[in-house]
């Protein structure tokens, strides 16, 4: 057992948590939760793959893509929550 | 001459379009106009690519000069200049469309000045994913391909086009997150993410992860059975212009990604290649049926790209594992005459659409009005799209038949043959309300409707229609740089 | 050697005052009173962390930056105590209109 | 034998997919973002342990603060519809939850049978960073090595803002109420607080984490605090600056990079002699549009005119 095994079990099951709410969950937001918790999931698994057990130093590449992944998901994140936002004024504006 | 810099024609490719983009944001009342000449210059940055890569074979530039493991490359082989040059024939007659579609009588100053913008970047992300080698690269750019995929979705603002637009989102991100759990495995056991790297590689369990997430997001994103589930919606909501983007390149994306992973990474086993090949059959099947029940023509046309999208995977699977090294060439063929032909057809029933006032299949031929140019082009593209020589379409399901034939996989042709008569079944709902001229008739009757605007789509179906007459230059030109890693 | 155990002590007294103050919040009947739990006990067990951890630190730059950190912590929670007890007060005023 | 510190990392990764779980499992709306941030801030912190604390910055400031900003306004906004608006039947929960076991379980076999010990790219940056000129290696791959990617990766913001912009129109919304004024006094406390901290992260990108996009973060929460505090209103008049704003860091990016290929070069290849200077200006522009981008994705819609002939209706 290392801190790059059982994180990377962790992040599998954040993984596979996030795909499981992105497929059942019907809520507009927690299926943006569920996709944020899949990221994070990614993110794991690339930061594990940089990791080596100290005192080696990490690998800094993936530690590059992971940053790059999460402005690639916020920036996600925002349009959806914006489409979510359209939406409701839609949908609120034509019940009453 | 000599002493002249070397024009970097990759790079520019892809440079150029988000130039444009950024230009047409920043100065949105002329947005049309640099637009228009971004993509102008983006197909002359590509016609200049692919003369480079037919003098001299693939063109490889390292950015940065670091060289592939630690930097990016870009990599203009065959198959990425067509497909490039595809992006860019639809994308100009598209952007024509757009003229007339978004002109100031028909649609307000937003969607006019969001268009261009989100065009033009949705461009940079297909030139960027055509001629990227580095799968988290890939990644990056499937993100803009769908941000502005989705942007150009709900341009018009309706309830429906949100509601799909966000469906559309989720399996997008959904989509792309897989993608990225396979880079992730790909990192963790090479400890690299460049093609070179990935054909290098010995099997292991770790890649056989990958390859099974990537091309698990790489089906959603593509929209095979069953995972098509959002994309009629998108696409029959969505502007005319924006559908045919949509349905003629986004798409074609993640097909052309698929094409290239299994170029590289070679599928674990033969029942893997049957269960694509069988999912594709299921589309042919079920997107037909969906199509003859449609009640609007754009939706039909939407469900017609899921039969297509099922096709291209049949001619994946035409040949099982042993067959792949040719089979890419017949899903690649059927990639370019569905992208050119559905363009043209989906700007079709756009022209239908604003002659008539609306596009219910069933009241279609009780209009005053017939627009008999764009019903014209309907027709033409439908032809391609049914597969009839000498269209595109019929040369790729030629070239389907021909291996699977080879290979004795007979099942595969029936698919396609019934997959032919669903689809010459679902075209004619339509084009019979197009011939049928009795039911109500005016003295101005026929000649209504012609415009200028039929121009882009017509000359875009007749394209299709002739360039089957070329597909064997064509099949040659996609070989060039095949396999990789072999010309410089 | 004796200064590792009182930073050690100051920290450990820290986390237990995090954990009362979370108890409270977990057990505390309404906002205010989970509030009042969360910012005092909080509060102290910041400040107690923050003294262990500056026993512990090289130089003067790290003190100094853990004091800032300290001090942006205690202000930030006091203004979030201050918005959440404002927001409760409103809603509560609502309620009895 | 067991070291203290796998204790902690296994409690660590416990309690991570506990929460992961309460987030999709709790009822409330609020709770499930709350839940979400702390889940974020514990993620921040298991990166830590593995060694990676420019990603833990990252994660904490965008991936954390500012995603659950936005998803806490967006909950204001759609409050008033159902929480859950048709519940899924058993049936097709159960298959799921079968189906991803099974996905967990492959991958989990996938990952087990891998070392952690790839050779990666490690040597080779450590090779080449020192013609990168910069010495902090995660900002010498984001800047130098994989600086497409990073462009790209603007870009994305530039789309999500265009995007944005375009979903939400329509007129503004009757501005909410601000948060006071002992919050007003704290914003104006802690503005100049928070610029310095954004530069400082700018700066010491060069050598130690921190870099372009955590700077950004913390600049663009300058502009999450301007916004609430009702400090800054957004104007249609302003739409030209913020727009510049947006592609600026893409624009002087881009242009450098095609610039530098003008003498004999390779597109990004940066003269050594001038990589550290090119590379700061590249960082500080990137860091303006991301601040400038990620406070106008929280405000959301873009600041429009009341149409006239919607004024006279």
């Amino acid at each position: 057992m290392s801190s790059g095994m059982i994180f990377g079990l962790t992040g599998l099951a954040i993984f596979t948590i996030g795909l499981f709410g992105a497929l059942v969950m019907v809520e507009p937001l927690r299926r943006v939760l569920a996709l944020k918790l899949c990221s994070v999931g990614g993110g794991f698994m690339l930061v594990v793959a940089a990791w080596r057990a100290p005192p080696e130093v990490a690998d800094p590449v993936p530690h590059a893509l992971v940053i790059t992944g999460i402005v690639v998901m916020i920036s996600a994140t925002a349009v959806a929550l914006a489409l979510i936002r359209r939406l409701h004024t839609l949908e609120h504006d034509s019940d009453d | 001459m000599t002493d002249l810099p070397r024009i970097d024609w990759p790079t520019l490719v892809v440079f150029m379009p988000l130039m444009g983009a950024m230009l047409a944001f920043v100065c949105p009342r002329q947005a049309a106009g640099l637009g228009l000449v971004a993509v102008l210059s983006t197909a002359a940055a590509v016609a200049a690519l692919v003369l480079e890569v037919l003098a001299q074979g693939a063109v490889v530039t390292r950015l940065g000069n670091w060289g592939a493991p630690l930097g990016i490359d870009l990599r203009a082989d065959g198959l990425s200049t067509l497909l490039l040059a595809m992006t860019a024939g639809v994308g100009i007659f598209v952007s024509l469309g757009a003229l007339d579609s978004y002109a100031p009588m028909r649609a307000d100053a937003r969607t006019r000045r969001y268009f261009w913008p989100l065009w033009l970047l949705l461009l940079t992300g297909l030139n960027g994913a055509f001629l990227s080698t580095d799968i988290f690269n890939l990644y990056v750019m499937l993100e803009v391909i769908a941000l502005a995929a989705v942007g150009l979705t709900v341009l018009s603002g309706r309830r429906e086009a949100v509601r799909a637009g966000l469906e559309y989102m989720y399996a997008s991100i959904l989509g792309a997150l897989l993608f990225l759990m396979g880079v992730g495995f790909v990192y963790l056991e090479l400890g690299r993410l460049d093609f070179a790297g990935l054909i290098a590689a010995e099997p292991a369990p770790a890649l056989t992860a990958a390859v099974a997430l990537m091309i698990a997001g790489l089906l959603l994103k593509s929209a095979l059975f069953p995972l098509h589930f959002w994309l009629p919606g998108a696409h029959a909501n969505a502007t005319a212009p924006a559908s045919a983007l949509l349905s003629g390149l986004v798409v074609k994306v993640s097909l052309y990604i698929f094409l290239r992973l299994t170029q590289y990474m070679p599928l674990p086993d033969e029942l893997l290649v049957t269960l694509m090949g069988a999912l594709g059959a299921a589309a042919i099947l079920w997107g037909g049926i969906q199509a003859l029940r449609a009640e609007r023509l754009k939706l039909l046309v939407a469900w017609s790209t899921v039969v297509q999208i099922g096709l291209i995977f049949v001619a994946f699977a035409r040949a099982g594992q042993l067959g792949l090294v040719e089979s890419w060439k017949a899903a690649a063929l059927l990639i370019l005459a569905h992208a050119v032909a559905k363009a043209a057809m989906f700007l079709a029933a756009g022209r239908i659409k604003d002659e008539v006032g609306h596009d219910r299949i069933r009241d279609l031929d009780r209009s005053h009005i017939r627009p008999t140019l764009a019903q014209f082009t309907f027709a033409l593209s439908a032809i391609s799209l049914i597969g009839l020589p000498p269209s595109l379409g019929f040369a790729g399901k030629w070239m389907l038949m021909e291996g699977a034939m080879a290979a004795g996989y007979w099942h595969w042709i029936a698919v396609t043959m019934i997959g032919t008569l669903l689809s010459v079944a679902y075209f004619s709902r339509v084009l019979a309300g197009f011939l049928r001229f009795d039911r109500l008739r005016t003295p101005v009757g026929e000649h209504q409707g012609w415009a200028l605007a039929d121009a882009a789509p017509l000359i875009l179906a007749l394209s299709a229609l002739g360039l089957g007459l070329a597909a064997a230059p064509i099949l040659a030109f996609m070989e060039i740089g095949y396999p990789f890693g072999t010309t410089p | 050697m004796i200064l590792d155990i009182l930073a050690l002590t100051l920290i450990a007294l820290g986390a237990a005052f995090f954990v009362a103050g979370t108890i409270g919040l977990l057990r505390f009947p309404d906002t205010l009173c989970r509030l009042h739990a969360l910012t005092k006990a909080d509060g102290l067990g910041m400040g107690l962390t923050c003294l262990g951890v500056t026993l512990l630190a090289g130089s003067a730059g790290e003190i100094a930056r853990i004091l800032l950190i300290w001090f942006f912590v205690a202000a930030s929670s006091a203004i979030c105590g201050h918005l959440i007890a404002r927001h409760v007060r409103r809603a509560t005023d609502t309620e009895e209109r | 034998m067991a070291d203290p510190l796998l204790i902690f990392d296994a409690l660590l990764g416990v309690a991570l997919i506990a929460l992961a779980i309460a987030v999709l499992v709790v009822r409330d709306r609020f709770a499930m973002i709350v839940l979400f941030i702390i889940f974020g801030l514990m993620t921040a912190l298991a990166w830590v342990r593995l060694s990676a604390p420019d990603v833990a910055l990252a994660e904490a400031a965008i991936g954390t603060g500012l995603a659950g900003a936005l998803m806490l306004k967006t909950l204001h906004h759609i409050r008033a519809a159902p929480a859950a608006p048709v519940p899924v039947s058993v049936g097709v929960v159960f298959a799921n939850m079968g189906f991803c076991a099974m996905v967990f379980v492959g991958l989990a076999i996938a990952f087990m049978a891998t070392s952690l010990e790839a050779p990666g790219l490690a040597p080779q940056v450590a090779q080449n960073i020192d013609a990168s000129g910069v010495a902090h290696p995660v900002t010498a791959v984001l800047l130098n090595f994989r600086a497409y990617d990073t462009l790209m990766e603007v870009v994305v913001l530039l789309a999500a803002i265009i995007a944005v912009w375009m979903i939400e129109r329509g007129i503004e919304q009757a501005p909410a109420r601000h948060l006071g004024e002992i919050y007003r006094g704290f914003a104006r406390l802690a503005l100049p607080a928070i610029v310095v901290i954004g530069t400082y992260l700018l700066w010491v990108g060069a050598y130690a984490p921190g870099g372009a996009f955590q700077g950004g973060a913390a600049l663009a929460a300058v502009g999450l605090l301007l916004l609430l505090s009702g400090l800054y209103r957004p104007q249609p008049a302003h739409r030209p600056i913020a727009r510049l704003g947006f592609v600026l860091g893409i624009a002087v990016f881009a242009s450098v990079a095609l610039l530098v290929a003008s003498g004999g070069r390779l597109p990004f290849e940066y003269p050594p002699a001038h990589a550290k200077t090119l590379i700061l200006l590249i960082e500080g522009v990137v860091t303006i549009s991301i601040a400038v981008t990620l406070a106008a994705l929280f405000h959301g819609r873009e600041p429009e005119a009341i149409p006239v002939s919607e004024t006279r209706a």
